[in-house]
């Protein structure tokens, strides 16, 4: 579907769409607020990076692409995963370690991989996935795909040296990227102020030539919109795009995280802009959505997320003599 | 006296190979010493003149006491060495006859001390007759000749030289160091295990006799069932061993001497070889069936220097190159007479020989050994009168017998093998 | 070296390949082989520690001059004295 | 047979690559019409165009990452990077990306790229162009790790590489790149074992890349000794190939290892640790080391010299380990 078709579309389809957007981000929300409840009862374990509060911008920007399209994400990438249509069950098994989970228990929550979507990983680098995404984009260009790859990253990631040597190689070589800055303020506990002497993220990659704009982060809908009008200008051959979502996080960094370094008013500020009931007002303001529907869509995700936690729980872990598989290639015969 | 074991505490002084007056250089040997395990030589690590001998044959002393004194060269009264295994470490170096220890830099004194050496056996030469720091090191580089290992210290030695000094039963506490650092390398224990074997019997092994009076029995046995049982005939061919030996000498002149082969070695490579033609000489007779044996261990009748004899094989005689074959042969007589056969070697023997013209007799009617089914015997080999081309001339000669098991083979059979044999001997580059 | 260190070190040699030998009732020009009933092996075993010891080559041609402990002697001596 | 540089033999093997596959292109700065820092890609621009061989910005860690995520993406990448020391800017991508990604994924992702770059000292480039840091990256797991000693490995090494689904480094060792030799063909060698250059009893010695030569001096110079060196050349420095090392020094009961890194946590401490954690009661002596000096190599030639392995310390090691240092 193109900017324009979307435009056009019947109003059935629109609230179907809606719900659509809704609904991803919903599962991700209420999936993250069980892995929190695991977290507390041991049963995931390591760092935990929430994505409450920014669910727009995963929900938006994933359906503004297609299959053939490749996604770089960073460590706080549940919502991408889900939303990219990793399944659930696979992500929960990788939280749990376990050998169904999408990198056999090898990831955990920061390295979710999965091929058949073309999630290229959770990277816990700030700043590591985005040369990959570069790479990604030249194989494309040289190969001549219409493809896009999609990398995501945080505010903290344009303080690294790679994301300036990736725009650049990006901008001089045209490459395919959508490079898809999620600006939620803070870099752990330093607020954007505090580590940027310019916190205009967009004006800093126009500076590299490239077409930059910001973006209501916290705007399900103007996220697709402007994600799938960038995405076709990079699929058109014009060269990479920067989008600076401006969104914020409601948790803490991440489950060790104190959050001294923010007043608990700014959190309720932001809460007032929450995408989900945004969205919600939106869709019962035009009809789209009633209490009925709303109630089954939640016991729906409610049921989904039961069913992933109870496969977790009895997925079989991977074999302790399989521990160093995957290190080297199991075959020399690569030419796939 | 020198600690020749980690367990050794004193020694009983034997004999003095040596006597005042004389002239004796490093390595030469001094002394027979008794520990409880061996009679052992004791090696002097000085050159010099035997001052005076300290203790009297038949005493026993303390590991670490002085047993004689050496006047190294140059200047007598200066510099003494003492034939020890040097006393415990800082031990005041007070022997009889000495004069004034030299005056020593700290660092010197100190470094002596680190290495065990006793500053008064090194020879100075700083200023008026001091002990340098060369000098110490040259020292150094003598002394671990016999390392002095105090009761339960540990020696310094490579992880191979350990693992062989287990396997050859050889205590490293008595080996001298000749690897990096002056520890104990293979090479040391290999020429330790290899001297120990020589020595062995001069420690007068108590149960020699009551060994000798058990094999008596056993051989007594043996051969009277194998006279009993076998039917033997025996056949003898005269060889005319000029080629074989003119080509031995040739080769020997290549070869370092402890590689160097004996004409046993030609003997027993053709005895082998011969095999191939008569196969059914090869094997035993178990319960009246004969199983011919498909490998060729060679049995070599080897007498005991106590009496007795024994006959265990060099396996796979007919494939080895003959160096390969004096090796083993050399290894076997060795270990034979050290006591120290391994089970399948006296077990496995298929024929035997026995060579015993070693002692100088001309021929051999021997009695085989059961189960097997024949013995070659090799006589003396000696310059005899020999027709060549019509003509009477004197050439090396052996001659060589079979006696062999008539249930198993016939005259005819042994005579091939006998032809085999010499004229595998004309070709004894072949061999 | 003196003739009498030669001789003591031939001695040497012998008791080490023939340690039961009675070395003391051997005379000095009896024939070694005979006497101590050394084998083949046993002979060059001698020759290994003879040429070992006093650095010199000993060839097969020489054998017979290592008959005794006379002949031995004198044949070690000369061929130190040629070096 | 052709006498050929090393140089040109990296250079053939490169071209033939690209020729073979159209998914292999070389990547990095200057290799394009400058024809490489060291000249190994002088003339293949006008081959295969800017397309395949091309020029990037000094930005190592993007072009390195690039390579990592256009392996991912199907094609088969050569990264140049000038010298191992500038490697170093693109540290994050070489072990936190390319050694990382087919494990963190559970199998899903290999990374079959190659990256080129030049080690070692020996040539006054003083301390930012002269070190030799492969052994660290030797102790990465998920990176394979080749250094060609040989104009024929130079030749070899490059195509097996490509085909290889892991990531591989090839450290060109800077001294070599004018030596040359004999070169029968351009058949591909095996990645994965050691070679022994040339037999001996006596001892073992361990060299590549630039210490391969050292090493054979130090041999030709000690068999006038009449010591019979062994010298075995790893050519495959991860995964080590440790049967060959260790038949080796089983037979020779002394080991000597010679590497221009340094000899703290180095590569040569662990092939020390392999030898004596494996061959331990063969071993008839220390395991001994002939590494660089503990400085940052300097510019003047005769500190450079002095700070490097030289031939005469192998001898004198050498010598030492058979018990026949002179004091």
């Amino acid at each position: 579907m193109t900017t324009a078709d979307l435009a056009a579309a019947a109003p059935t389809d629109r609230a179907e769409h809606h719900y659509e957007l809704l609904r991803q981000m919903l599962r991700i929300r209420r999936f993250e607020e069980r892995c929190v409840q695991l977290y507390s009862a041991t049963k995931i374990r390591g760092f935990l990076h929430l994505y409450i509060g920014e669910e727009a911008v995963a929900a938006g920007a994933m359906a503004a692409l297609t299959p053939a399209d490749a996604i770089v994400s960073t460590y706080r990438e549940h919502g991408h995963a889900l939303a990219r249509g990793i399944a659930m069950h696979s992500v929960m098994a990788e939280m749990y370690g376990k050998a169904t989970g999408c990198s056999r228990g090898r990831g955990g929550s920061m390295h979710l991989f999965d091929a058949a979507t073309r999630f290229y990983g959770g990277n816990a680098i700030v700043g590591g996935g985005l040369p990959l995404a570069v790479g990604l984009a030249l194989a494309d260009q040289m190969a001549d795909r219409p493809v896009v790859t999609a990398c995501f990253f945080g505010d903290g990631a344009v303080a690294e040296g790679e994301f300036h040597e990736c725009l650049n190689l990006a901008a001089l070589w045209h490459l395919p990227v959508l490079f898809c800055c999620e600006n939620n303020l803070y870099a752990m506990g330093t607020r954007i102020d505090r580590a940027h002497a310019v916190t205009n993220l967009a004006a800093r990659a126009a500076a590299y030539g490239l077409s930059a704009v910001d973006v209501d982060g916290m705007d399900v809908l103007a996220v697709e919109t402007q994600t799938r009008a960038a995405a076709e200008f990079v699929r058109a051959g014009h060269g990479p795009y920067f989008l600076e979502f401006r969104t914020y996080r409601y948790r803490a960094h991440s489950m060790y995280d104190p959050d001294r370094y923010r007043e608990k008013a700014e959190i309720a500020q932001w809460q007032q802009h929450d995408p989900i009931d945004a969205l919600v007002r939106r869709m019962r303001g035009d009809a789209e959505l009633d209490d009925d529907a709303l109630a089954r869509l939640d016991a729906e995700i409610a049921a989904e997320i039961d069913a992933a936690v109870q496969a977790a729980e009895e997925a079989p872990l991977e074999p302790i003599e399989d521990l160093t598989r995957f290190v080297y290639a199991e075959s020399r015969s690569h030419d796939g | 006296m020198p600690s020749l074991g980690a367990d050794m505490e004193s020694g009983v002084l034997l004999e003095w190979l040596v006597h005042p007056g004389d002239r004796v250089r490093k390595g030469d040997i001094v002394a027979v010493v008794d520990t409880a395990k061996a009679a052992v030589e004791v090696e002097c690590f000085d050159t010099g003149v035997i001052e005076r001998l300290l203790v009297e044959p038949g005493t026993r002393v303390p590991v670490g006491t002085a047993l004689a004194m050496i006047a190294t060269v140059p200047d007598p009264a200066l510099h003494q060495a003492r034939v020890t295994g040097a006393g415990p470490a800082g031990e005041p170096a007070q022997a009889a006859g000495r004069t004034a220890v030299p005056v020593t830099s700290p660092l010197v004194r100190q470094l002596a001390a680190e290495r065990h050496i006793d500053l008064g056996s090194v020879p100075g030469t700083g200023p008026g007759g001091r002990v340098t720091r060369a000098d110490l090191q040259a020292a150094a580089r003598v002394v671990p000749e016999a390392p002095p290992v105090p009761d339960g210290a540990r020696v310094r030695a490579s992880p191979l030289a350990r693992r062989l000094a287990t396997e050859l039963g050889v205590d490293l506490g008595t080996v001298a160091g000749h690897g990096p650092g002056d520890t104990v390398d293979a090479e040391d224990v290999r020429r330790a295990a290899a001297e120990r074997l020589d020595r062995r019997s001069t420690a007068g092994l108590p149960s020699t006799a009551d060994r000798a009076s058990a094999m008596r029995t056993q051989i007594a046995s043996l051969m009277a069932r194998s006279k009993r049982e076998i039917p033997h005939y025996y056949l003898t061919e005269t060889v005319d061993l000029a080629a074989a030996m003119t080509w031995l000498r040739a080769r020997n002149r290549e070869l370092p001497v402890p590689g160097r082969l004996v004409p046993a070695a030609l003997l027993l490579k053709a005895a082998a070889l011969a095999i191939r033609a008569v196969p059914d000489l090869n094997g035993f007779v178990v319960d009246g069936q004969f199983t011919r044996a498909e490998a060729v261990h060679l049995g070599v009748a080897i007498s005991l220097r106590g009496g007795g004899l024994v006959a265990p094989a060099i396996h796979d005689a007919d494939r080895l190159a003959l160096t390969e074959l004096m090796a083993k042969l050399k290894d076997l007589v060795l270990r034979t007479r050290a006591g120290r056969l391994r089970r399948a070697e006296l077990s496995d023997p298929t024929i035997t020989v026995s060579n015993l013209g070693e002692q100088g007799v001309e021929s051999i009617l021997g009695v085989i050994y059961p189960p097997q089914v024949a013995l070659v015997g090799f006589g003396t080999v000696s310059d005899r009168p020999w027709a060549i081309d019509g003509l009477l001339g004197v050439r090396p000669l052996v001659t060589v017998s079979l006696a062999a098991d008539h249930r198993v083979t016939d005259g005819a059979s042994g005579a091939r093998y006998l032809l085999a044999i010499r004229q595998l001997l004309q070709r004894p580059e072949e061999l | 070296m003196k003739p009498e260190d030669m001789d003591r070190l031939i001695r040497t040699a012998l008791r080490e390949v023939a340690p039961d030998a009675d070395l003391a009732q051997l005379g000095a020009d009896a024939d070694l082989r005979e006497a101590l009933g050394l084998d083949s092996l046993d002979f060059l075993r001698v020759v290994e520690l003879l040429s070992q010891r006093t650095g010199h080559r000993i060839d097969e041609e020489d054998y017979p001059r290592l008959a005794t402990i006379t002949s031995a002697t004198t044949f070690l001596s000369d061929r130190a004295a040629v070096r | 047979m052709a006498d050929t540089t090393y140089r040109e033999a990296i250079r053939e093997a490169i071209r033939e690559a690209m020729r073979r596959d159209e998914r292999v292109f070389l990547m990095g700065e200057d290799v394009g019409p400058y024809g490489g820092a060291f000249g190994v890609s002088l003339g293949l621009l006008e081959e295969f165009g800017p397309e395949r061989i091309r020029d990037t910005p000094l930005s190592e860690s993007a072009f390195v990452g690039a390579g990592i995520g256009a392996a991912l993406g199907g094609m088969r990448p050569i990264v140049e990077v000038m010298t191992v020391n500038f490697s170093l800017l693109a540290l994050d991508q070489i072990i936190n990306n390319a050694a990382t990604l087919l494990h963190m994924s559970g199998g899903q992702f290999a990374v079959p790229l190659v990256i080129r770059m030049t080690t070692g000292a020996g040539r006054q480039l003083a301390a930012q162009h002269s070190h030799s840091l492969e052994g660290w990256y030797a102790h990465i797991p998920g990176l394979r790790i080749l250094a060609p000693a040989t104009v024929a490995d130079a030749r070899g090494m490059l195509w097996p590489a490509l085909r290889c689904p892991d990531p591989v480094l090839i450290f060109e060792y800077g001294g070599l790149y004018n030596a040359s030799g004999e070169l029968d063909g351009g058949a591909a060698v095996d990645i994965d074992t050691a070679a022994v250059r040339r037999p001996g009893s006596d001892v073992t010695i361990i060299g590549y890349g630039g210490t391969l030569s050292t090493s054979l001096t130090a041999a030709d110079r000690l068999a006038d000794d009449g010591i019979d060196a062994e010298v075995v050349d790893l050519r495959t420095l991860r995964p080590l190939d440790d049967a060959t090392l260790l038949d080796s020094v089983r037979r020779t009961h002394r080991a000597v290892i010679v590497d221009e890194g340094w000899r703290s946590g180095s590569l040569s401490a662990e092939i020390s640790a392999r030898i004596t954690e494996q061959a331990f009661y063969d071993l008839d002596a220390p395991v001994a080391r002939v590494c660089s000096a503990e400085v940052p190599i300097p510019y003047a030639r005769h500190m450079e010299q002095a700070a490097l392995p030289q031939p005469a310390g192998v001898v004198a090691a050498v010598r030492a380990a058979l018990g026949r240092s002179d004091g």
